[in-house]
């Protein structure tokens, strides 16, 4: 009873709690040097605006497993390196004859939104591919490839590196 | 620099002027906005052109001749401010006029 | 002979030469992303080009910004990473809808090389 | 009584009655003219009391001051001919009243007539007794609007209508030449009081002014009496009721002008200009009014002419220059008001009685209305100059001193002939007249069956031709003294020796007189019947100087017009290339034409930088093909002039403005918004649509265009170089650099600048931002969108019915999976920029930023909201009020400027305090950052306001046309 | 700062609007009665308080001297803050001002203030604005309050909407838009060439600037001065003003006769400090420009006036004369002309003000279709003049034509400063200074007379046509619905008109005394710099 | 040299390589051919442009202009947004 009435307590002063720290951080970065003055500014600004999401009614946002949150950004890290370096190439004309860009369709497991949307940033954040269309019935994500070679090359690729993995942070 | 400025200007009020002067709101409106661009930076150069020196004192003994001169910045400011909300009211009236109309015509109907 | 302004506070050279280096690849890279926005040939693959402005050269160029400054002003300097999340998160938006945009735009016209069985 | 007072009852009263009678009610008439008749009796009696003074030889004056640093004052000032006119108006104008009561209809709202009509007589009395030359003036002018108003006094009627126009556009452009005159004749003299004009005759007539003064002060004379060639408004002006062509036309208005002239006599009289050019009009007037009143068929027509004539008289005499001349033409005056008078009541009294006034159609009144027929005889008689009436006495001294004209003179033998005929003429006219109306057999179709009319109607007209009988027969027991003192006042010591008996002996001018007679009655035995049957006068007929005036007026409209075409115009592109000219060319001449001085400034200047040159490059390019694609490709011009904006906000971070910066990319962000917003209400302009070819002139408009844009580019280039070449830094920028931080309390000197030095600035322009959103929001509740964009969008309905097609999926889907996943970005970024805003905010006073760039950035917080789900969608949860957001904006900013009120400061005073509260450390507390928050609120609601108030058409229904409603069913 | 009240007094015309504004903004829209009262309030306010500046002002400082009330916002000192100055000049506009908007106010209250929202926000700010522009002694605040003004004035011009009105709110909005960018450029190329923005402190420098900025200062000057021009609607940059005044709501373009007026007030103000004859090289800049210009507008107005079809648009043409006539005066810089101009401005400016609103009761019935377009979102917002209630109607006043005809002759008399009316006594003063010394002399005088003599008698003519025209030629079928507050705004602009008159003699000392005033700049820079430089 | 003119000279060099790239995303915007192409070329000139600022910021050595950066990174997506759903629905805001 008591941590039902203090959980929802919690849930009137911290209604999306990730959104409270990742606020008091950024106003910590933004107003560096920051000192105790700014602290004391950044927690009260990481109490009260989540409360203006209240109105916006956001899909709550349930993360776990931030093991695998570091191990998608580090292999974010690495393929973002390893296609801006094909991109390049293939914008400075290198494989101008072998390339072909082109569509693929994709057909996608995870339905969370959040999961989906941070899929749409990573495959849109790593050039050469771009998240185009997802239709939310069938699942099937359209994808446009600056380099394909083998399609499934790049639905295993989505698959097995990202999708898994977000599937694992947004259940 | 100056001059790189000045040429700058100049071509930003021709290609406004010569808008401002076309019978359709739309480039009207669009000949207003360059003439913005070029009115505030011509307002802007009248502070001369400092790199590096922005207006932000730091307390103590001010050497005035290591700031950019804060006033045009100031009136810049407020012309930018408003020529914003002048530049939206006129795309209102356009947008009436043309729905009012029937025409797109700086005066409301088309040349005879 | 190169001579710094006096605005310029010392650093060490190796902090001096990772800044230039890290800038100057970056900007580099920005170049090639915009050099592709000009040659690439279809509407779609040129939107692969400036994303690695948004991502690696925005990354260099952060990463400048942050040992420079951290230097500059004798302690570290996280602020431009702000630059960092943000535009990651903000760029794909962006991108993936005026892909949308443009495929819907291709399909309503009739145009080739675009797949046809959706709007 | 009080000689003062005694001068303003005659003045005053009238206009005090003009007041009075305004107020009674429309039917009032016996109150009306009870009213009247009492102000003006009142004025004769007042008149009457300064007898004593006036045959004295004395002035009476009376005098208030009213312009003093002009040297204007309200002067009276009642001479003895002042004094004989002014009983003139006063007493023909009771006579008149008293006709009226009669002659107007009982239906007319006459207390209006009679309102008039004592404003006249009181504005008439103001020009007499005028002691000032500009109140003289200013009183000539209001007799020419009550005459307006008199004449047009049955306004339903054109005649009336077009009659009243004419006669006040006469008068009143004479008036203004009389001013004009008037104030050269007080420039020569050095003053306006009357009694200095009319003693300053040499410093007058030396003056090389003196010809102007001269030629204005005739135009106002001339026009006013109606001399040729400005005579036409008066027989236009007999639309009036007879009672004010009576009082107006005999003896009041038509007379205001010789009054003018003997007025100025003294001082203007004399010279060979003078004599040609009053004599000349006086000739000429007299001969053409009376040969034209010969021929006319209506009896005020006659009558008009034939005043028209006598006035020319009475100007021909006053042209002479001559001491006895003039006494004849001050006889004269009082001569022809009372005949004159006297007959416009009897030809009223005909009209009203035989409801005709056409001299063909009237015949053998004596019969019926004898005793009418006696005194206008009588009246007429005197007209002609019969002796042993009055107008015989001044016509003797007129032919008389027609003989006298100066030898040496061209014309000198002429003018005796010319005089003799003009009297024939008059006899002339004067028999048609008795003949035609009251002789032969009684007219059988006349529209009412005439009798004589009521007795008072008659009084006047008894009264009158009783004066001309008494003053024909014993001119020097009544008018001698009277004229006496009158002729002295104006001519002082140079009066002449003259006399008033009716016999002189058989002498010439008595000759000419039985000649006239005569010869008058003999061409009417003669040529009777064939001036009857005449349509216009014989020779001078194809003259009318109405069409004339008429052809002027339109003449003067078509030139009007001509002008307003030629140097204006209707199209706004010309008119904006006229101001770019303008500026321009104001530039250019005040520059001296290219020598901006930069050799001898010397110029310091900058090797321009690879990067900064690039940059310009892209902006110079997109502002090109911004101009080129803007009205075809309008999403293409948006897009580019954004590219200008970039480039301008990387100019103000390459050259040290980071606030600028900062609001110039906030500022593009939105723009850029609003113009699409803005955009989806534009239908397409297609290409198709452009002419396939081009015209000449169209291409030579576009050649001058790109000149003037080429120019105006090269002059801003120009003049931005010649000043940032030179060295700056003033005053102003060193004094707010120094204090910024000791006195302002921030080091963001610009933000100080906006929030304290001038915070009065940014209150107007946070006004300008919160009246235009309002504007802007009102004039869109009223939208009306282009028959084009009407309904939902091209791209909308394509999808909805893809959407519809699909089994699956429901109408709006392709929206929803489309804004899918950015929308999840776009809510969660909300939170973030509030962040940002806040921060911009906060950080202001010392660092860029400020309550506009947090506003502005606030408020696209809440437009991505708007993107990402739908106007309704965010309104339904976040309930943004623009209004009270700017309201409760400008309030914080003024109390907060009011609040230094208490602290005896002036407005906008800020206090500042570099405080430490717990746990902060050192934070600038300035009242200047409750004003940047007042900024920040207003800025969020106009700009939000602005955009979903475009947005919001969008939600809105269309009206649709509403079905006939089914008549319900009856019971 | 002397800790007093009655100090704050020069501010008051601007922050009350102001203030007013915001508070119904905060009201809602249905609560007509609030907001009407509040405007009453402030605009009495702003009468009184402009009332007692005028006293102040005509009976001058410590001693009798003239005086500038300096007011130094932000407690910063003249040349470093904005300064508000009520100086003569300032302050008889501030009053012309106070009336000419309270009668536009009452005469709303009948039934335009509901032909469309926030009628009164909107008008408040522009009487905030008007005054704000002549008080300012700041250019770049100058600015700023003229946008203030055009803003508030594009607002009121297209209210009740409409074809007629958005089609001319096209136009005049971006002729204005040009208008202040040439603005702009002027300010800045004077800061950028003698580092000063206020104006007391520009008139002290002008005569030592270096001679080689001298000529960029002028050309800013220059293109500042076709700024104003065109605000003043001066020929051939003024065609703007008779179709966008004929075409605003009668109470919005009787308060539009100040506009014109306020740039010729500057125009005068700046010539006047700047270019006085001992401000060395620039002595005199522009002003035969002022005298040709002016002299060419008040013969187009003429033209105008005699070739306009409708009554609105003969006074839009008067007004743009009247403006002509006080710009070439000042053109011709005979100080003892200007305070005949002065005079003229004031009587003419209110008597035009009155006639607009006569024109539009006169055509009330014809207007109807031009009002109310037919709207095409069923979320309509009402108006007055589309729906047909009883209360639209009026009780019709007796002898309501007779007394409206009596306002008429005496507003036209006025306008066509025709005798005897205040019209006349300016125009009088002008004639009587033009002649006095040497001015009899130069032919440009004579110019001057001939032409105001014409431009009268074209008034005459086009105002008794339709004088004619709306009043004796009337349909008898459709009564004329005057209501009373109609009548007391009217009135009361003609009772000002006629008190002129009446008082003619201390109204026009009081702007001889300013013209005098004005031809003394230096007095006005101490008063405004005390003595800093 | 010393590492801050090694710094500032090349700062100065990323900058003209930026400013070029600058130029060459204008030039999409020019030739289009399509809507959807000036869209991407303002996207990518308002990123060169703030990569462009914030090596003006190492180069001049003040974090002062660094706030003009962050915006662009935070809302400058706002307008290509606008853009993009304008080319998709017709209009930005429903
Ligand atoms: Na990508
Ligand atoms: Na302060």
């Amino acid at each position: 009873m008591i941590a039902r009435i203090s959980q929802r307590v919690f849930q009137q002063i911290l209604p999306h709690p990730i959104l409270s720290v990742a606020l008091f951080m950024v106003w910590m970065l933004m107003s560096s040097p920051a000192g105790t003055g700014h602290a004391t500014i950044a927690l009260i600004v990481a109490l009260l605006v989540p409360q203006v999401m209240r109105a916006l009614e956001p899909d709550r946002v349930r993360v776990r497993s931030p093991l695998a949150i570091i191990r998608l950004l580090w292999r974010l890290f690495l393929d973002v390196l390893a296609s801006n370096w094909n991109t390049a190439r293939i914008v400075l004309g290198y494989r101008k004859r072998t390339r072909k860009a082109g569509f693929v369709n994709i057909q996608l497991e995870c339905s969370n939104r959040y999961a989906l949307a941070c899929l749409a940033i990573i495959v849109t954040s790593t050039p050469g591919t771009t998240w185009v269309q997802y239709d939310r019935y069938s699942r099937v994500l359209l994808l446009h490839v600056l380099d394909l070679r083998d399609e499934d090359d790049w639905k295993a690729i989505l698959h097995d590196r990202y999708e898994s993995l977000l599937m694992e942070i947004f259940p | 620099m100056e001059i790189i400025l000045a040429i700058g200007i100049g071509i930003l009020t021709a290609s406004g002027v010569w808008l401002l002067l076309r019978p359709r709101t739309f480039q009207v409106i669009i000949g207003l906005g360059l003439l913005g661009y070029a009115v505030n930076l011509f307002i802007f150069a009248m502070g001369r052109l400092k790199a590096g020196a922005p207006p932000l004192v730091h307390p103590g003994k001010v050497d005035t001749s290591a700031y950019a001169d804060p006033v045009p910045q100031a009136l810049v400011l407020t012309a930018i401010v408003i020529s914003f909300a002048l530049t939206a009211l006129y795309l209102v009236v356009l947008l009436t006029a043309r729905g009012i109309t029937g025409t797109d015509h700086v005066d409301g109907h088309e040349a005879e | 002979m190169l001579t710094a302004p006096a605005h310029m506070p010392d650093l060490p050279m190796w902090a001096a030469i990772a800044v230039t280096a890290l800038c100057i690849f970056g900007a580099l890279l920005a170049l090639v992303g915009s050099i592709g926005l000009k040659t690439l040939k279809t509407m779609y693959e040129r939107l692969h080009a400036p994303t690695m402005a948004s991502t690696l050269a925005m990354a260099t160029i952060v990463a400048a910004m942050i040992i420079y400054f951290s230097f500059a002003e004798g302690r570290l300097t996280l602020k431009p990473l702000l630059i960092a999340i943000f535009l990651t998160v903000t760029t794909p938006v962006t991108m993936t809808l005026l892909a949308r945009a443009s495929i819907y735009r291709d399909r309503v016209e009739g145009r080739e090389g675009v797949p046809k069985d959706d709007m | 009584m009080n000689q003062a007072l005694l001068l303003l009852i005659p003045f005053a009263t009238p206009f005090i009655a003009a007041i009075a009678a305004s107020f009674l009610p429309t039917k009032a008439r016996n109150a009306a003219a009870t009213l009247a008749s009492a102000a003006s009796l009142i004025g004769v009696i007042a008149l009457l009391c300064l007898y004593p003074v006036i045959a004295s030889g004395q002035v009476a004056r009376f005098a208030v001051e009213w312009l003093p640093t002009l040297d204007i004052a309200f002067r009276l000032r009642l001479d003895g001919f002042a004094w004989l006119f002014a009983l003139i108006v006063q007493a023909i104008g009771a006579l008149v009243v008293l006709y009226a009561r009669y002659y107007m209809s009982p239906e007319d709202p006459v207390p209006r007539f009679f309102s008039f009509l004592m404003a006249f007589m009181g504005a008439m009395t103001g020009v007499v007794m005028s002691g000032d030359m500009i109140q003289l003036v200013l009183f000539w002018e209001l007799t020419s609007f009550f005459s307006f108003l008199l004449i047009g006094y049955w306004n339903h009627s054109e005649s009336a209508q077009n009659g009243a126009r004419m006669a006040l556009t006469v008068t009143a452009l004479g008036g203004l030449c009389l001013l004009a005159g008037v104030v050269v004749l007080g420039r020569i003299v050095g003053s306006f009081d009357m009694d200095v004009v009319l003693a300053s005759a040499d410093l007058v007539k030396n003056s090389p002014l003196y010809l102007p003064a001269l030629c204005l002060i005739l135009m106002g004379a001339l026009t006013k009496s109606a001399q040729f060639p400005f005579h036409f408004w008066l027989p236009r002006a007999m639309a009036a009721p007879t009672p004010v062509s009576a009082y107006l036309h005999s003896a009041t208005m038509v007379k205001a002008g010789v009054f003018l002239l003997v007025r100025f006599w003294p001082v203007l009289a004399g010279t060979p200009e003078w004599g040609y050019i009053v004599g000349g009009a006086g000739m000429f007037t007299l001969l053409f009014g009376a040969w034209t009143a010969v021929f006319q068929n209506d009896l005020k027509g006659l009558l008009a002419y034939s005043t028209i004539s006598h006035l020319g008289l009475i100007t021909l005499l006053l042209g002479m220059g001559t001491p006895l001349a003039l006494v004849a033409a001050i006889f004269h005056i009082v001569n022809h008001a009372t005949f004159k008078a006297s007959l416009f009541m009897a030809a009223g009294v005909i009209d009203h009685e035989t409801g005709t006034r056409d001299l063909r159609k009237l015949s053998g009144l004596r019969k019926t209305m004898p005793y009418t027929a006696a005194l206008a005889i009588v009246a007429a008689a005197a007209m002609a100059g019969v002796p042993l009436l009055n107008g015989f006495l001044s016509k003797e001294m007129f032919l008389a001193e027609a003989l006298q004209a100066p030898e040496g003179r061209d014309f000198s033998l002429m003018v005796p002939i010319l005089a003799t005929v003009a009297s024939a003429l008059s006899v002339l006219y004067s028999v048609r007249f008795i003949h035609q109306v009251f002789f032969g057999p009684p007219a059988t179709d006349l529209p009412k069956s005439p009798h004589e009319p009521p007795r008072w109607m008659r009084f006047p007209i008894e009264l009158l031709v009783l004066i001309c009988v008494v003053v024909g027969t014993i001119p020097a027991l009544t008018i001698a003294p009277v004229l006496g003192f009158a002729v002295k006042s104006v001519l002082g010591d140079a009066t002449p020796y003259y006399s008033l008996s009716i016999w002189h002996g058989f002498n010439l001018p008595l000759l000419m007189s039985f000649i006239a007679l005569i010869g008058g009655t003999t061409a009417y035995v003669l040529f009777g019947k064939r001036i009857n049957r005449a349509d216009k006068a014989w020779i001078v007929g194809r003259f009318s100087g109405a069409r004339a005036f008429e052809r002027a007026m339109r003449w003067l409209n078509i030139s009007a017009e001509w002008m307003v075409l030629q140097l204006g115009s209707k199209k706004q592109q010309w008119r904006i290339r006229v101001l770019v000219i303008a500026a321009i060319l104001a530039g250019l001449v005040a520059a001296g034409f290219g020598g901006l001085g930069m050799k001898e400034a010397g110029i310091t200047i900058q090797r321009p930088g690879i990067g900064f040159t690039l940059i310009w490059i892209v902006a110079s390019v997109c502002a090109l093909a911004a101009a080129w694609q803007a009205k075809y490709h309008r999403l293409a011009a948006v897009i580019l002039m954004a590219g200008c904006g970039v480039v301008s906000a990387l100019t103000f971070v390459w050259f040290s403005a980071p606030d600028l910066a900062v609001t110039q990319i906030l500022v593009e962000i939105v723009t850029g918004v609003l113009l699409l917003l803005g955009l989806r209400w534009l239908p397409k302009r297609s290409v198709a649509m452009a002419p396939s070819k081009t015209d000449f002139a169209s291409r030579r408009r576009r050649a001058m265009d790109i000149a003037i844009a080429t120019l105006a580019g090269l002059g801003m280039a120009v003049m931005a170089f010649a000043v940032m070449t030179r060295p700056g830094g003033s005053h102003l920028s060193s004094f707010l650099l120094e204090e910024s931080y000791p006195r302002g309390g921030g080091r963001n000197v610009v933000n100080v600048l906006l929030v304290d030095f001038r915070a009065f600035d940014t209150l107007g322009e946070i006004t300008v931002l919160g009246i235009v959103a309002l504007t802007i929001w009102a004039l869109l509740r009223r939208f009306r969108p282009a028959e084009e964009s009407r309904g939902i969008t091209e791209q909308r309905r394509v999808q909805d019915r893809h959407d519809k097609q699909h089994e699956q999926r429901q109408s709006g889907d392709t929206l929803r999976e489309t804004m899918l996943i950015p929308s999840v970005v776009m809510k969660w970024t909300f939170p973030f920029i509030i962040l940002l805003a806040l921060h911009l905010f906060l950080r202001g006073h010392d660092l860029p930023g400020g309550g506009f760039a947090a506003g502005v950035a606030m408020s696209v917080a809440f437009i991505l909201q708007y993107m990402a789900e739908g106007a309704r969608w965010v309104e339904e949860r976040l309930r943004i009020r623009p209004l009270y957001w700017i309201g409760g904006g400008l309030l914080i900013t003024t109390l907060t400027g009011m609040a230094s009120w208490l602290f005896n400061y002036p407005f906008l005073t800020t206090y500042f305090q570099y405080g430490s509260l717990p746990w902060v450390e050192k934070v600038p507390l300035a009242t200047a950052v409750i004003f940047d928050l007042g900024v920040a609120l207003l800025v969020v609601g106009a700009t939000v306001l602005m955009l979903t108030a475009i947005a919001h058409q969008s939600l809105r229904t269309a009206r649709e046309i509403e079905p006939v409603k089914a008549p319900e069913e009856g019971v | 700062m002397t800790p007093s009240l009655l100090e704050h007094l020069t501010i008051l015309p601007i922050i009350l609007p102001l203030m007013a504004a915001a508070i119904m903004l905060l009201l809602k829209e249905q609560r007509y009665k609030t907001k009407a009262t509040l405007s009453l309030a402030v605009c009495a306010a702003i009468l009184g308080t402009a009332l007692l500046l005028l006293q102040e002002a005509s009976v001058g400082g410590s001693g009798g001297s003239d005086t500038a009330r300096v007011y130094s916002l932000g407690n910063w000192a003249a040349p470093f803050g904005i300064v508000l100055v009520a100086d003569r000049l300032s302050t008889l506009m501030l009053a012309l001002i106070a009336v000419v908007g309270a009668a536009g106010l009452i005469f709303a209250l009948a039934r335009w203030d509901r032909a469309g929202p926030r009628f009164h926000a909107l008008y408040l700010l522009l009487i905030m604005g008007v005054n704000g522009a002549v008080l300012t002694g700041d250019l770049f605040n100058l600015f700023v309050f003229f946008e203030v003004m055009l803003a508030a004035s594009y607002g009121l011009l297209l209210h009740g909407s409409g074809e007629k009105r958005v089609r001319a709110g096209l136009g005049y909005v971006a002729i204005n838009l040009t208008a202040s960018l040439f603005f702009l450029i002027g300010v800045a190329l004077v800061y950028g060439t003698v580092g000063a923005l206020n104006m007391a402190d520009l008139a002290a420098r002008v005569p030592y600037i270096a001679a080689e900025d001298r000529a960029l200062f002028e050309a800013g000057c220059a293109i500042l001065g076709i700024a104003f021009l065109i605000k003043a609607a001066a020929w051939p940059l003024g065609l703007w003003l008779p179709g966008a005044y004929s075409a605003a709501s009668a109470p919005v373009a009787a308060v539009f006769t100040l506009l014109s007026k306020v740039g010729v007030y500057v125009l005068l103000r700046l010539s006047m400090l700047m270019f006085h004859p001992d401000s060395g090289d620039s002595a005199g800049l522009g002003q035969s420009v002022l005298l040709v210009l002016g002299l060419a507008t008040v013969i187009f107005g003429g033209a105008g006036v005699i070739a306009a079809q409708r009554l609105e648009r003969v006074i839009g043409y008067a007004v743009m004369a009247s403006s002509g006539t006080v710009l070439a005066i000042v053109g011709l810089g005979q100080a003892n002309a200007l305070g005949g101009a002065l005079f003229y401005m004031t009587a003419s400016t209110l008597a035009s003000a009155a006639l607009f609103l006569i024109a539009e009761i006169l055509v009330r019935g014809e207007d109807r279709a031009a009002i109310g377009s037919d709207a095409f979102f069923d979320d309509e917002y009402t108006d007055p003049f589309e729906a047909d209630d009883v209360e639209e109607v009026g009780r019709v006043m007796p002898r309501s034509l007779a007394l409206l005809g009596a306002f008429f002759a005496l507003a036209a008399l006025v306008v066509a400063s025709m005798p005897p009316l205040a019209g006349f006594i300016g125009k009088l003063g002008i004639f009587i200074g033009l002649l006095e010394g040497e001015g009899a002399s130069l032919p440009a005088s004579w110019w001057v007379i001939g032409i105001l003599t014409f431009s009268s008698f074209a008034t005459l003519l086009a105002l008794v046509r339709f004088g004619i025209e709306g009043f004796w030629k009337r349909d008898e079928s459709h009564a004329l619905a005057v209501r009373s507050p109609e009548f007391v705004a009217i009135g009361g602009l003609i009772a000002c008109c006629v008190w002129l008159t009446i008082a003619g003699g201390a109204a026009l000392s009081y702007t001889e005394h300013t013209g005098d005033w004005l031809t003394r700049p230096g007095d006005y820079v101490a008063a405004v710099l005390k003595g800093r430089l | 040299m010393t590492p801050a003119a090694i710094v500032y000279w090349g700062t100065g060099f990323a900058q003209v390589v930026l400013a070029l790239s600058m130029l060459v995303s204008a030039w999409r915007i020019l030739i289009g051919p399509r809507a959807q192409d000036r869209v991407l070329g303002l996207d990518t000139l308002y990123l060169n442009a703030m990569l462009l600022i914030l090596v003006h910021c190492i180069r001049m050595s003040l974090t002062a202009y660094f706030e003009a950066a962050l915006i662009l990174a935070i809302i400058g997506f706002t307008s290509t947004v606008a853009l993009a759903k304008f080319l998709m629905r017709g209009e930005v805001i429903e």
